[in-house]
């Protein structure tokens, strides 16, 4: 190797190009090559919005953020080093992202005056010096790979479709990544057409031994493996993560999944996964609507499944009336809303927090439920079980809050030992429980103050419930104004008895005199915010919610233990919202609602200002 | 329970009188859902599963009270959605009689999306559908099987939506099994329990039930001595289709060449009469017997108009699932196999 | 008259019998006689649960209850000073809310060994001493009435019915009310059968003869007419004004209404009524289900019709996602949602307040939408026509919400002037209004931030909007993370921007230290503990919000200026979180949630603690 | 915008280039909507209705986008609800010509009970379903018209519930006028679409709309020269149903005496062969026509099923209002009688 190699502690790229250009693929490998290494990762892809849009437009850029680091990360990026721009559009989109002297490598061969002209570029940006503050290497992507593929018996078409791999290649050699586990990955995909396996292998080797050849790439780095925990890894997207924690909570329940789901955007990953999983007595059913997938999948609880129900904001508004009941039938119930931006359909591909005033007030009548917030992709996997863990031991609906963010990023997850996974088993009722051999469907066990499951099937135990206020433990039809009032304080009650852990706080030296406390996916961008200002000599706390309600039972203490709390959220300070009236402490609510993760930069602006004034 | 088994192994001496319940029957004296109640209660000892393996699955109305005079497990849910619950308990358990029972407002209006849905997916349900054609619980609007002109509490100058007609709706959306009775009429109505719970899938069964409170007499002319053998159409398998006191009338084709109509049979030559076929494949047949009843309800044919045989949704998702899971032996074995899976790497 | 009268200055009768009794009726007429003497009433019906219950049990019992004074009254009082018991299960069901030394009229014809037993009645308690505490008449009504009627050419069933005029008959010439207009109403109420109307009204004056003869009643009673402002005066429902305002807004604004309904319990008569007025160019609807309904109200308000939906709680769950959708259309659209007693079908005869947290959250997305609350029968028409005004000027979805207890309730209510009546009238966009003459279906009012409202029809106008997000003033998709911001603070700061009234507050002599802050039916109650607390020279203030969001700009300032803020509730406390919240003041939350408006004795009673406590 | 008229009074001089917007269009290149779209923009002129009086309603989907395409009036709603929101404008706006387009997943799955009442209620709009047997937009799950069976990313190994025939269904829910056409058929599209616009109230058009990215050619045999005489049935009025590239295959009655089945023309007699009337009031014509496609889409009728006249909800209810108001000069004074009316009373 004749070229200069410089080591990095961290490096953010971002692969974009036109919805057909295999960008999610690309970033995908790069990924994988890259965990294999034992670097900390980070992924961010960004999606067109809902139709494919015509090639070369602006709304067709399809993008995948990688960060990949020599210590623990937590976001992938606020701004990446490097951008592969595969087309004019791809590089406008992208281009305000990136910090002056960022490396751009661009396909040459698509910055046609066709191609400028419709997305807007009077001029070549590559050749009219607006990219003089970058580090700019033009290379033909395009002419490369089909040359190099010219003696496979591949059409035209085929070859430049393989320009993705040639970039991968290039990207995977500039920065010492291996890359068997890619050539063996194309020859699983295409197994069916070796010749394709074939030349995207060559493609990818050809990029590689570009960038060995080429005098554009003067420097390759390395970045070294990070310092973490030993143990399994697999590099995990939050929907993947809730998909494999619901089967997890079906394994270690030892009940059937039942999961009734309506497709919507970005929640659909999950149904498609789980489909995949009847092995492990998981049932899908892709159902006419929302409220018939919540209506089933309460009729699975019923009948002593684990009823599952996954979607986004515009379907729990639809599945609010049978929450109610299903708080009313006091039987188990996850809802995971993987929440996007609105209101109505906003913007499907984009992430938002928006859906906790929902979660925790959209119903008619005093209906409280368990919310609950994954703060990473891998966090899903656990938050997964934990609702499920709730739901099932407490009868109660558990909403399950995770947004576009993390249900589309990746990082790397340390795979659990089952026997290490909570143990889920339930009880279901046998015996009749009341007085001359009579079965009480509403007398609470006194510690849960969960009533009794009693499942159809079950001799003995014959009783009937249903929405309209029940007489305490009968569950007979009671209009009865005392019982109406102790039922309706009741299930409250319950709910806010229901022990979850405490709030940790992660202020290393104990001196900082603010907190920022957090909820859901914004735990990456606070905690590098955090971090940054602490090495910078600045004192701050961290504390972040993934129990919503009920709250942890130390959370007022700790607010009080500041002088400020932060609030930041992607939304117009719902969290803060409940803070403020529940704890009366003034906390101040940082609000950004664009559709897009915080970035670590702004959060440690924001925050720095804050500091200055207490 | 008793398990001793009478008349043959695996059958169990229930009596009517072991599915009432504790609970005080609370419809209107009078009201036509009574009589659908006993005959139930009656007829479900025949069937000889125990009670815990039956459950009333219910939505919201005067009908959706059923339930809860059924010693069986029951659910009263929400307006329109028993179809859906009771979807999701009938695909995870096989074991189960599952019983939908709901109105004209509750199927037709808001369920109306799960209704159909069901039906196409055959899911192994008994759907009854108490058409008292009107809005009971809520005090008398006119309900989606209410005659155009319908004046009503919401409706002071009549209403302006021509009805459905419940059973070409469902054959409209793939239902296997369709099949009409009468409140009054509890053998018959028996009967057509009796077919829809040995039918294997969706089985929807309209019954006229008369709500004297706010639509008294909807289905007199069924029911009075003096009309009903003119107006009611007896459907019973293999027999032609003639009707009236001396089976004075009957139904042929109509003389356009399409659909059905009623002639006098003495006027028809025998061959000309319909012979009736439930078991037909295609739902034409059971359409054309559909739309015979005229405005005034005469010409209503009674008893199944089509059962036919077809997978089960809830079936073919187990079958699925049994499948995936039959060489599946140690689960957490498994399911460490799949979170392993994909590109893992270690860190020692 | 040979018996003594005595003055009174308020009186509360209960009427109580079985469903078929025809307790409703005989209440009305007795409200109807008094209003024309010039008291102040208000009333309070009560209902069996939604199924006629057999005849003679507990759950078939209706009740209405009427209280009349001589002065302004703001409840139908807490405990009647008469009960006019029908039946056995009428005495039983209503006993326990008697104060000792109350009037019980029984009819005795009821209490037969039967009907005791039926309602678990171990001995008659007519003779077994256990109403001693009481002034009890045990009336035959029924024979006598029987008897009464001998020479009428009816049935004994027919004649037995009209024993609810006979008990008429005997309170009105108990209480010295008219009654002319009664017989009238019989005339015509049975004007197809002059027999029974005869009947009817002899019933009806042998009931007043008794009072007159029988030794049973040794005093009658008068109540002066009550001071109140002069003019018109009718007695009024909730549900009745509702109906009335929501024609007055179509006659007032020029539009036609369409009120898209789906019936529900306790709003369906909002419907029953509004059909009913057709000649004001007013459609209702009745849609296969409340997603219809409302849906068809944003269709119309999007043709130019002042689009509304009625519902209760579980209607308005389901109508969430459209309401975000009117959010993001911009549209006018009145939700009225009479609530009652939750959550899923709960109490559907009882009231609550307990939806006030999903009006204000109860939407996926940041979605605003303004929400009021009337606090009285009467005052249902003005609240009517002021979301009538806000949806129209603002175009905006404006949810306004009841409860049971006003709905069925009723008072007497000044008869307004038309001309007095807010000017609604709308100006549709009819020209184009960016540059070039392009239309921009965003570009916003300056002064309301409302946009056009430019109906198809309009020629030039042509636009497309929807639910996904849209640029700022051209209205076109947008996905810019900045637009997205933008408009989702637009959206808020609009709503938030419109002008509402002060908050006014009742302190007499301004020396209060507590303040009492309600909202919507609890007016009543609340005003009447605070009076109770005044006359025995106990300083309180009252404050009562019927806008709710936005709320009134001086309530932070008027809070503040009280030591201690109470907020009485019919649900767990939705209102005083969002106070908390706001302003972070340490409101006291007391709440009932019995499907039952408070009593003025109660609140009256926790207020004299706090009292003690400041 | 021009009011000129050509070819007599009332026309415009419109053409499909004043009916496009300038919204970049999105759907993926080769998608069957960029067809449907260019049919409606060229046809509508012939309507003579001035753009501002269109408006084009529609939910959630690819399909769905069709609105921004329109430079007309538009909304694009939200998933399963434009047949209602339609309703609501229809039934006040008398003048618009309202169309609602939708998807099989938008208008049979969650808006399926929208659609059936819109079609029961004929409420005077028109409703185009762009049927391509998939969700689109959310990236190819099944719908309720994918076949049984169907592999998709929510069932990797088949769907187990039977599709609606969106036909059927419509006629099950009573619907007045009931159509299909193929994107790649313009001039079809535009008969349909011509008739569809003629009808008073809902008119219920099915158009088969190829998704070539996630469920390519799925009406292949509809469309390729080599398959598509044989398979397809063209309806039209007063013909006999008679087809093939020689007329070899005829439509006549079925065996069993219901329903219809195809057969060589030459095997049967003339007046054997149905002569298409979609007029027929009796919609167990049009429902035996319905059930004719093999699970293949071989003998697919396109064209008009039945065309019938029915009052409409709207035209109802807007006549009771006018009777209503006919004598009503004066709004105000008749609220302040409205206010003042029942049992009033005077404070001096
Ligand atoms: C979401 C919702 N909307 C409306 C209602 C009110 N509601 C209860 S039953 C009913 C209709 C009853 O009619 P039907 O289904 O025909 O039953 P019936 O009482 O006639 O037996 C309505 C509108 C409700 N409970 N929930
Ligand atoms: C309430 C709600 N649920 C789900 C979705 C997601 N969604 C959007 S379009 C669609 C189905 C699209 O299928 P189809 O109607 O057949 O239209 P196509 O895209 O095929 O034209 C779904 C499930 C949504 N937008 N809103
Ligand atoms: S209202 Fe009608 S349907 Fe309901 S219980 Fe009474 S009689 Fe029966
Ligand atoms: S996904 Fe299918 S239906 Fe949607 S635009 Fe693309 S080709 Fe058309
Ligand atoms: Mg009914
Ligand atoms: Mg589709």
């Amino acid at each position: 190797m004749t070229k200069q190699v410089r080591q990095l502690d961290r490096v953010v790229i971002r692969f974009a190009g036109d919805s057909g250009d295999g960008m999610q693929l690309t970033g995908d490998r790069f990924t994988s090559e890259t965990a294999q290494l034992g670097n900390d990762i980070s992924t961010l892809p960004n999606f067109p919005a809902e139709i494919r849009a015509p090639a070369g437009t602006l709304p067709g850029v399809s993008s995948f953020q990688v960060a990949f680091a020599d210590y623990d990360i937590l976001t992938p990026g606020d701004a990446p080093n490097v951008l592969v721009a595969m087309n004019p559009a791809a590089l406008k989109a992208n281009l305000a992202d990136l910090p002056r002297g960022a490396d751009i490598i661009v396909n040459t061969d698509e910055f046609t005056k066709r191609n400028l002209a419709r997305v807007g570029y009077d001029s070549n940006p590559l050749e009219d010096g607006s990219l003089a503050g970058y580090s700019l290497h033009p290379v033909p992507l395009t002419s490369l790979t089909v040359n190099a593929l010219a003696g496979f018996d591949i059409s035209k078409k085929e070859a430049e479709r393989a320009k993705n791999m040639f970039a991968l290649g290039l990207l995977c050699w500039l920065y010492s990544r291996p890359h068997e586990s890619t050539i063996q990955f194309l020859r699983q995909k295409f197994a069916r057409r070796p010749e394709i396996a074939q030349a995207n292998i060559a493609a990818f080797q050809a990029g590689w031994n570009f960038g060995e050849t080429t005098e554009s790439f003067a420097v390759r780095y390395e970045v070294k493996p990070a310092q973490m925990p030993p143990g399994n890894y697999r590099n995990i997207t939050g929907n993947m993560a809730l998909a494999l924690g619901l089967v997890a909570a079906g394994v270690r329940s030892k009940l059937p999944v039942f999961l009734g789901a309506y497709p919507i955007t970005p929640a659909s990953d999950i149904l498609h996964e789980l489909s995949k999983h009847k092995k492990f007595n998981v049932t899908t059913m892709q159902a006419e609507d929302e409220i018939a997938a919540v209506g089933a999948a309460l009729g699975a609880s019923y009948g002593g499944a684990l009823g599952v129900t996954t979607t986004s904001g515009p379907g729990v508004a639809l599945k609010g009336e049978t929450i109610s009941l299903a708080v009313a039938l006091e039987l188990p119930l996850v809802v995971i809303d993987v929440q996007r931006a609105g209101p109505s359909t906003g913007m499907p591909t984009k992430t938002e927090q928006a859906d906790l005033n929902m979660a925790l007030f959209g119903r008619h009548g005093e209906a409280p439920a368990v919310v609950l917030a994954a703060c990473s992709p891998a966090d899903c996997f656990s938050m997964a079980l934990e609702a499920a863990r709730i739901a099932l031991t407490y009868r109660t609906p558990v909403i399950l809050l995770s947004d576009g963010y993390i249900a589309n990023g990746s990082e790397p997850w340390l795979l659990p030992d089952i026997a290490d996974l909570p143990d889920l088993t339930v009880t279901f009722a046998t015996e009749p429980n009341g007085p001359d051999g009579r079965f009480l469907p509403y007398l609470r066990d006194p510690v849960t103050l969960a009533r009794p499951w009693a499942v159809p099937g079950t001799p003995g135990l014959e009783h009937r419930i249903g929405g309209l206020e029940k007489a305490d433990k009968t569950g007979d039809i009671s209009y009865d104004p005392a019982n109406h009032d102790f039922m309706v304080r009741t299930r409250a009650a319950r709910i806010e008895a229901i022990p979850v852990p405490d709030v940790t706080v992660d202020d290393p030296d104990g001196t900082a005199r603010v907190l920022v406390l957090g909820w859901g996916s914004t735990y990456g961008p606070i905690g590098a915010a955090c971090r940054a200002l602490r090495q910078r000599g600045l004192a701050v706390a961290q504390a972040h919610l993934r129990h919503l309600n009920p709250l942890p039972k130390n959370l007022g203490q700790v607010l009080r233990a500041y002088d400020r709390v932060v609030i930041p959220e992607m939304n117009l300070g719902q969290l803060a919202h409940v803070i403020r009236s529940r704890y009366l402490v003034d906390a101040i609510s940082y609000n950004q609602v664009r559709g897009l993760p915080f970035t670590a930069a702004e959060l440690e602006s924001m925050l720095e200002e804050v500091l200055k004034n207490v | 329970m008793s398990e001793t088994s009478v008349g043959g192994p695996g059958r169990l001496t229930l009596s009517a009188k072991d599915f009432k319940t504790d609970q005080e029957v609370r419809w209107c004296p009078g009201c036509g859902d009574y009589a659908i109640l006993a005959t139930m209660q009656s007829f479900l000892p025949e069937l000889g599963i125990p009670k815990e393996r039956i459950v009333f699955i219910s939505g919201i109305g005067c009908s959706s009270r059923f339930p809860y005079y059924m010693d069986t497990y029951g659910v009263h849910s929400i307006h329109g959605r028993a179809p859906a619950i009771a979807t999701g308990l009938a695909t995870t358990r096989p074991d189960l009689s599952i019983w939908v029972v709901t109105g004209d407002g509750d199927a037709l209006s808001i369920g109306g999306n799960h209704l159909i849905h069901a039906l196409r997916r055959n899911v192994n349900i008994k759907i009854l559908l108490f058409n008292n054609r009107i809005y009971g619980l809520t005090k008398g609007q006119y309900s989606p099987t209410s005659e155009l002109g319908k004046i009503t509490k919401s409706t002071p100058v009549g209403s302006a939506d021509a009805p459905f007609n419940p059973v070409s709706l469902a054959l409209g959306a793939e239902a296997t099994f369709v099949a009409r009775a009468i409140d009054s009429d509890r053998k018959q109505l028996a009967t057509v329990l009796r077919a829809a719970a040995e039918h294997q899938g969706s089985a929807f069964v309209e019954i006229y039930q008369n709500c004297n409170i706010f639509n008294d007499g909807a289905f007199d002319i069924l029911k009075d001595p003096s009309s009903r053998d003119a107006a009611l159409i007896p459907l019973e398998h293999g027999r032609p289709l003639t009707f009236g006191r001396e089976n004075q009338s009957a139904v042929v084709r109509a003389p356009s060449g399409f659909g059905l109509t009623v002639r006098p049979t003495s006027e028809v030559s025998p061959d000309e009469i319909i012979v009736h076929d439930e078991t037909i494949a295609d739902p034409a047949y059971a359409f054309a017997l559909s739309r015979l009843p005229q405005a005034d309800l005469s010409h209503t044919p009674v008893g199944v108009f089509r059962r036919v045989s077809r997978p089960t949704y809830d079936g073919l998702v187990r079958e699925q699932i049994a499948t995936a899971a039959a060489d599946v032996t140690d689960r957490e074995a498994e399911l460490a196999k799949l979170l392993n899976s994909g590109d893992t790497w270690t860190i020692l």
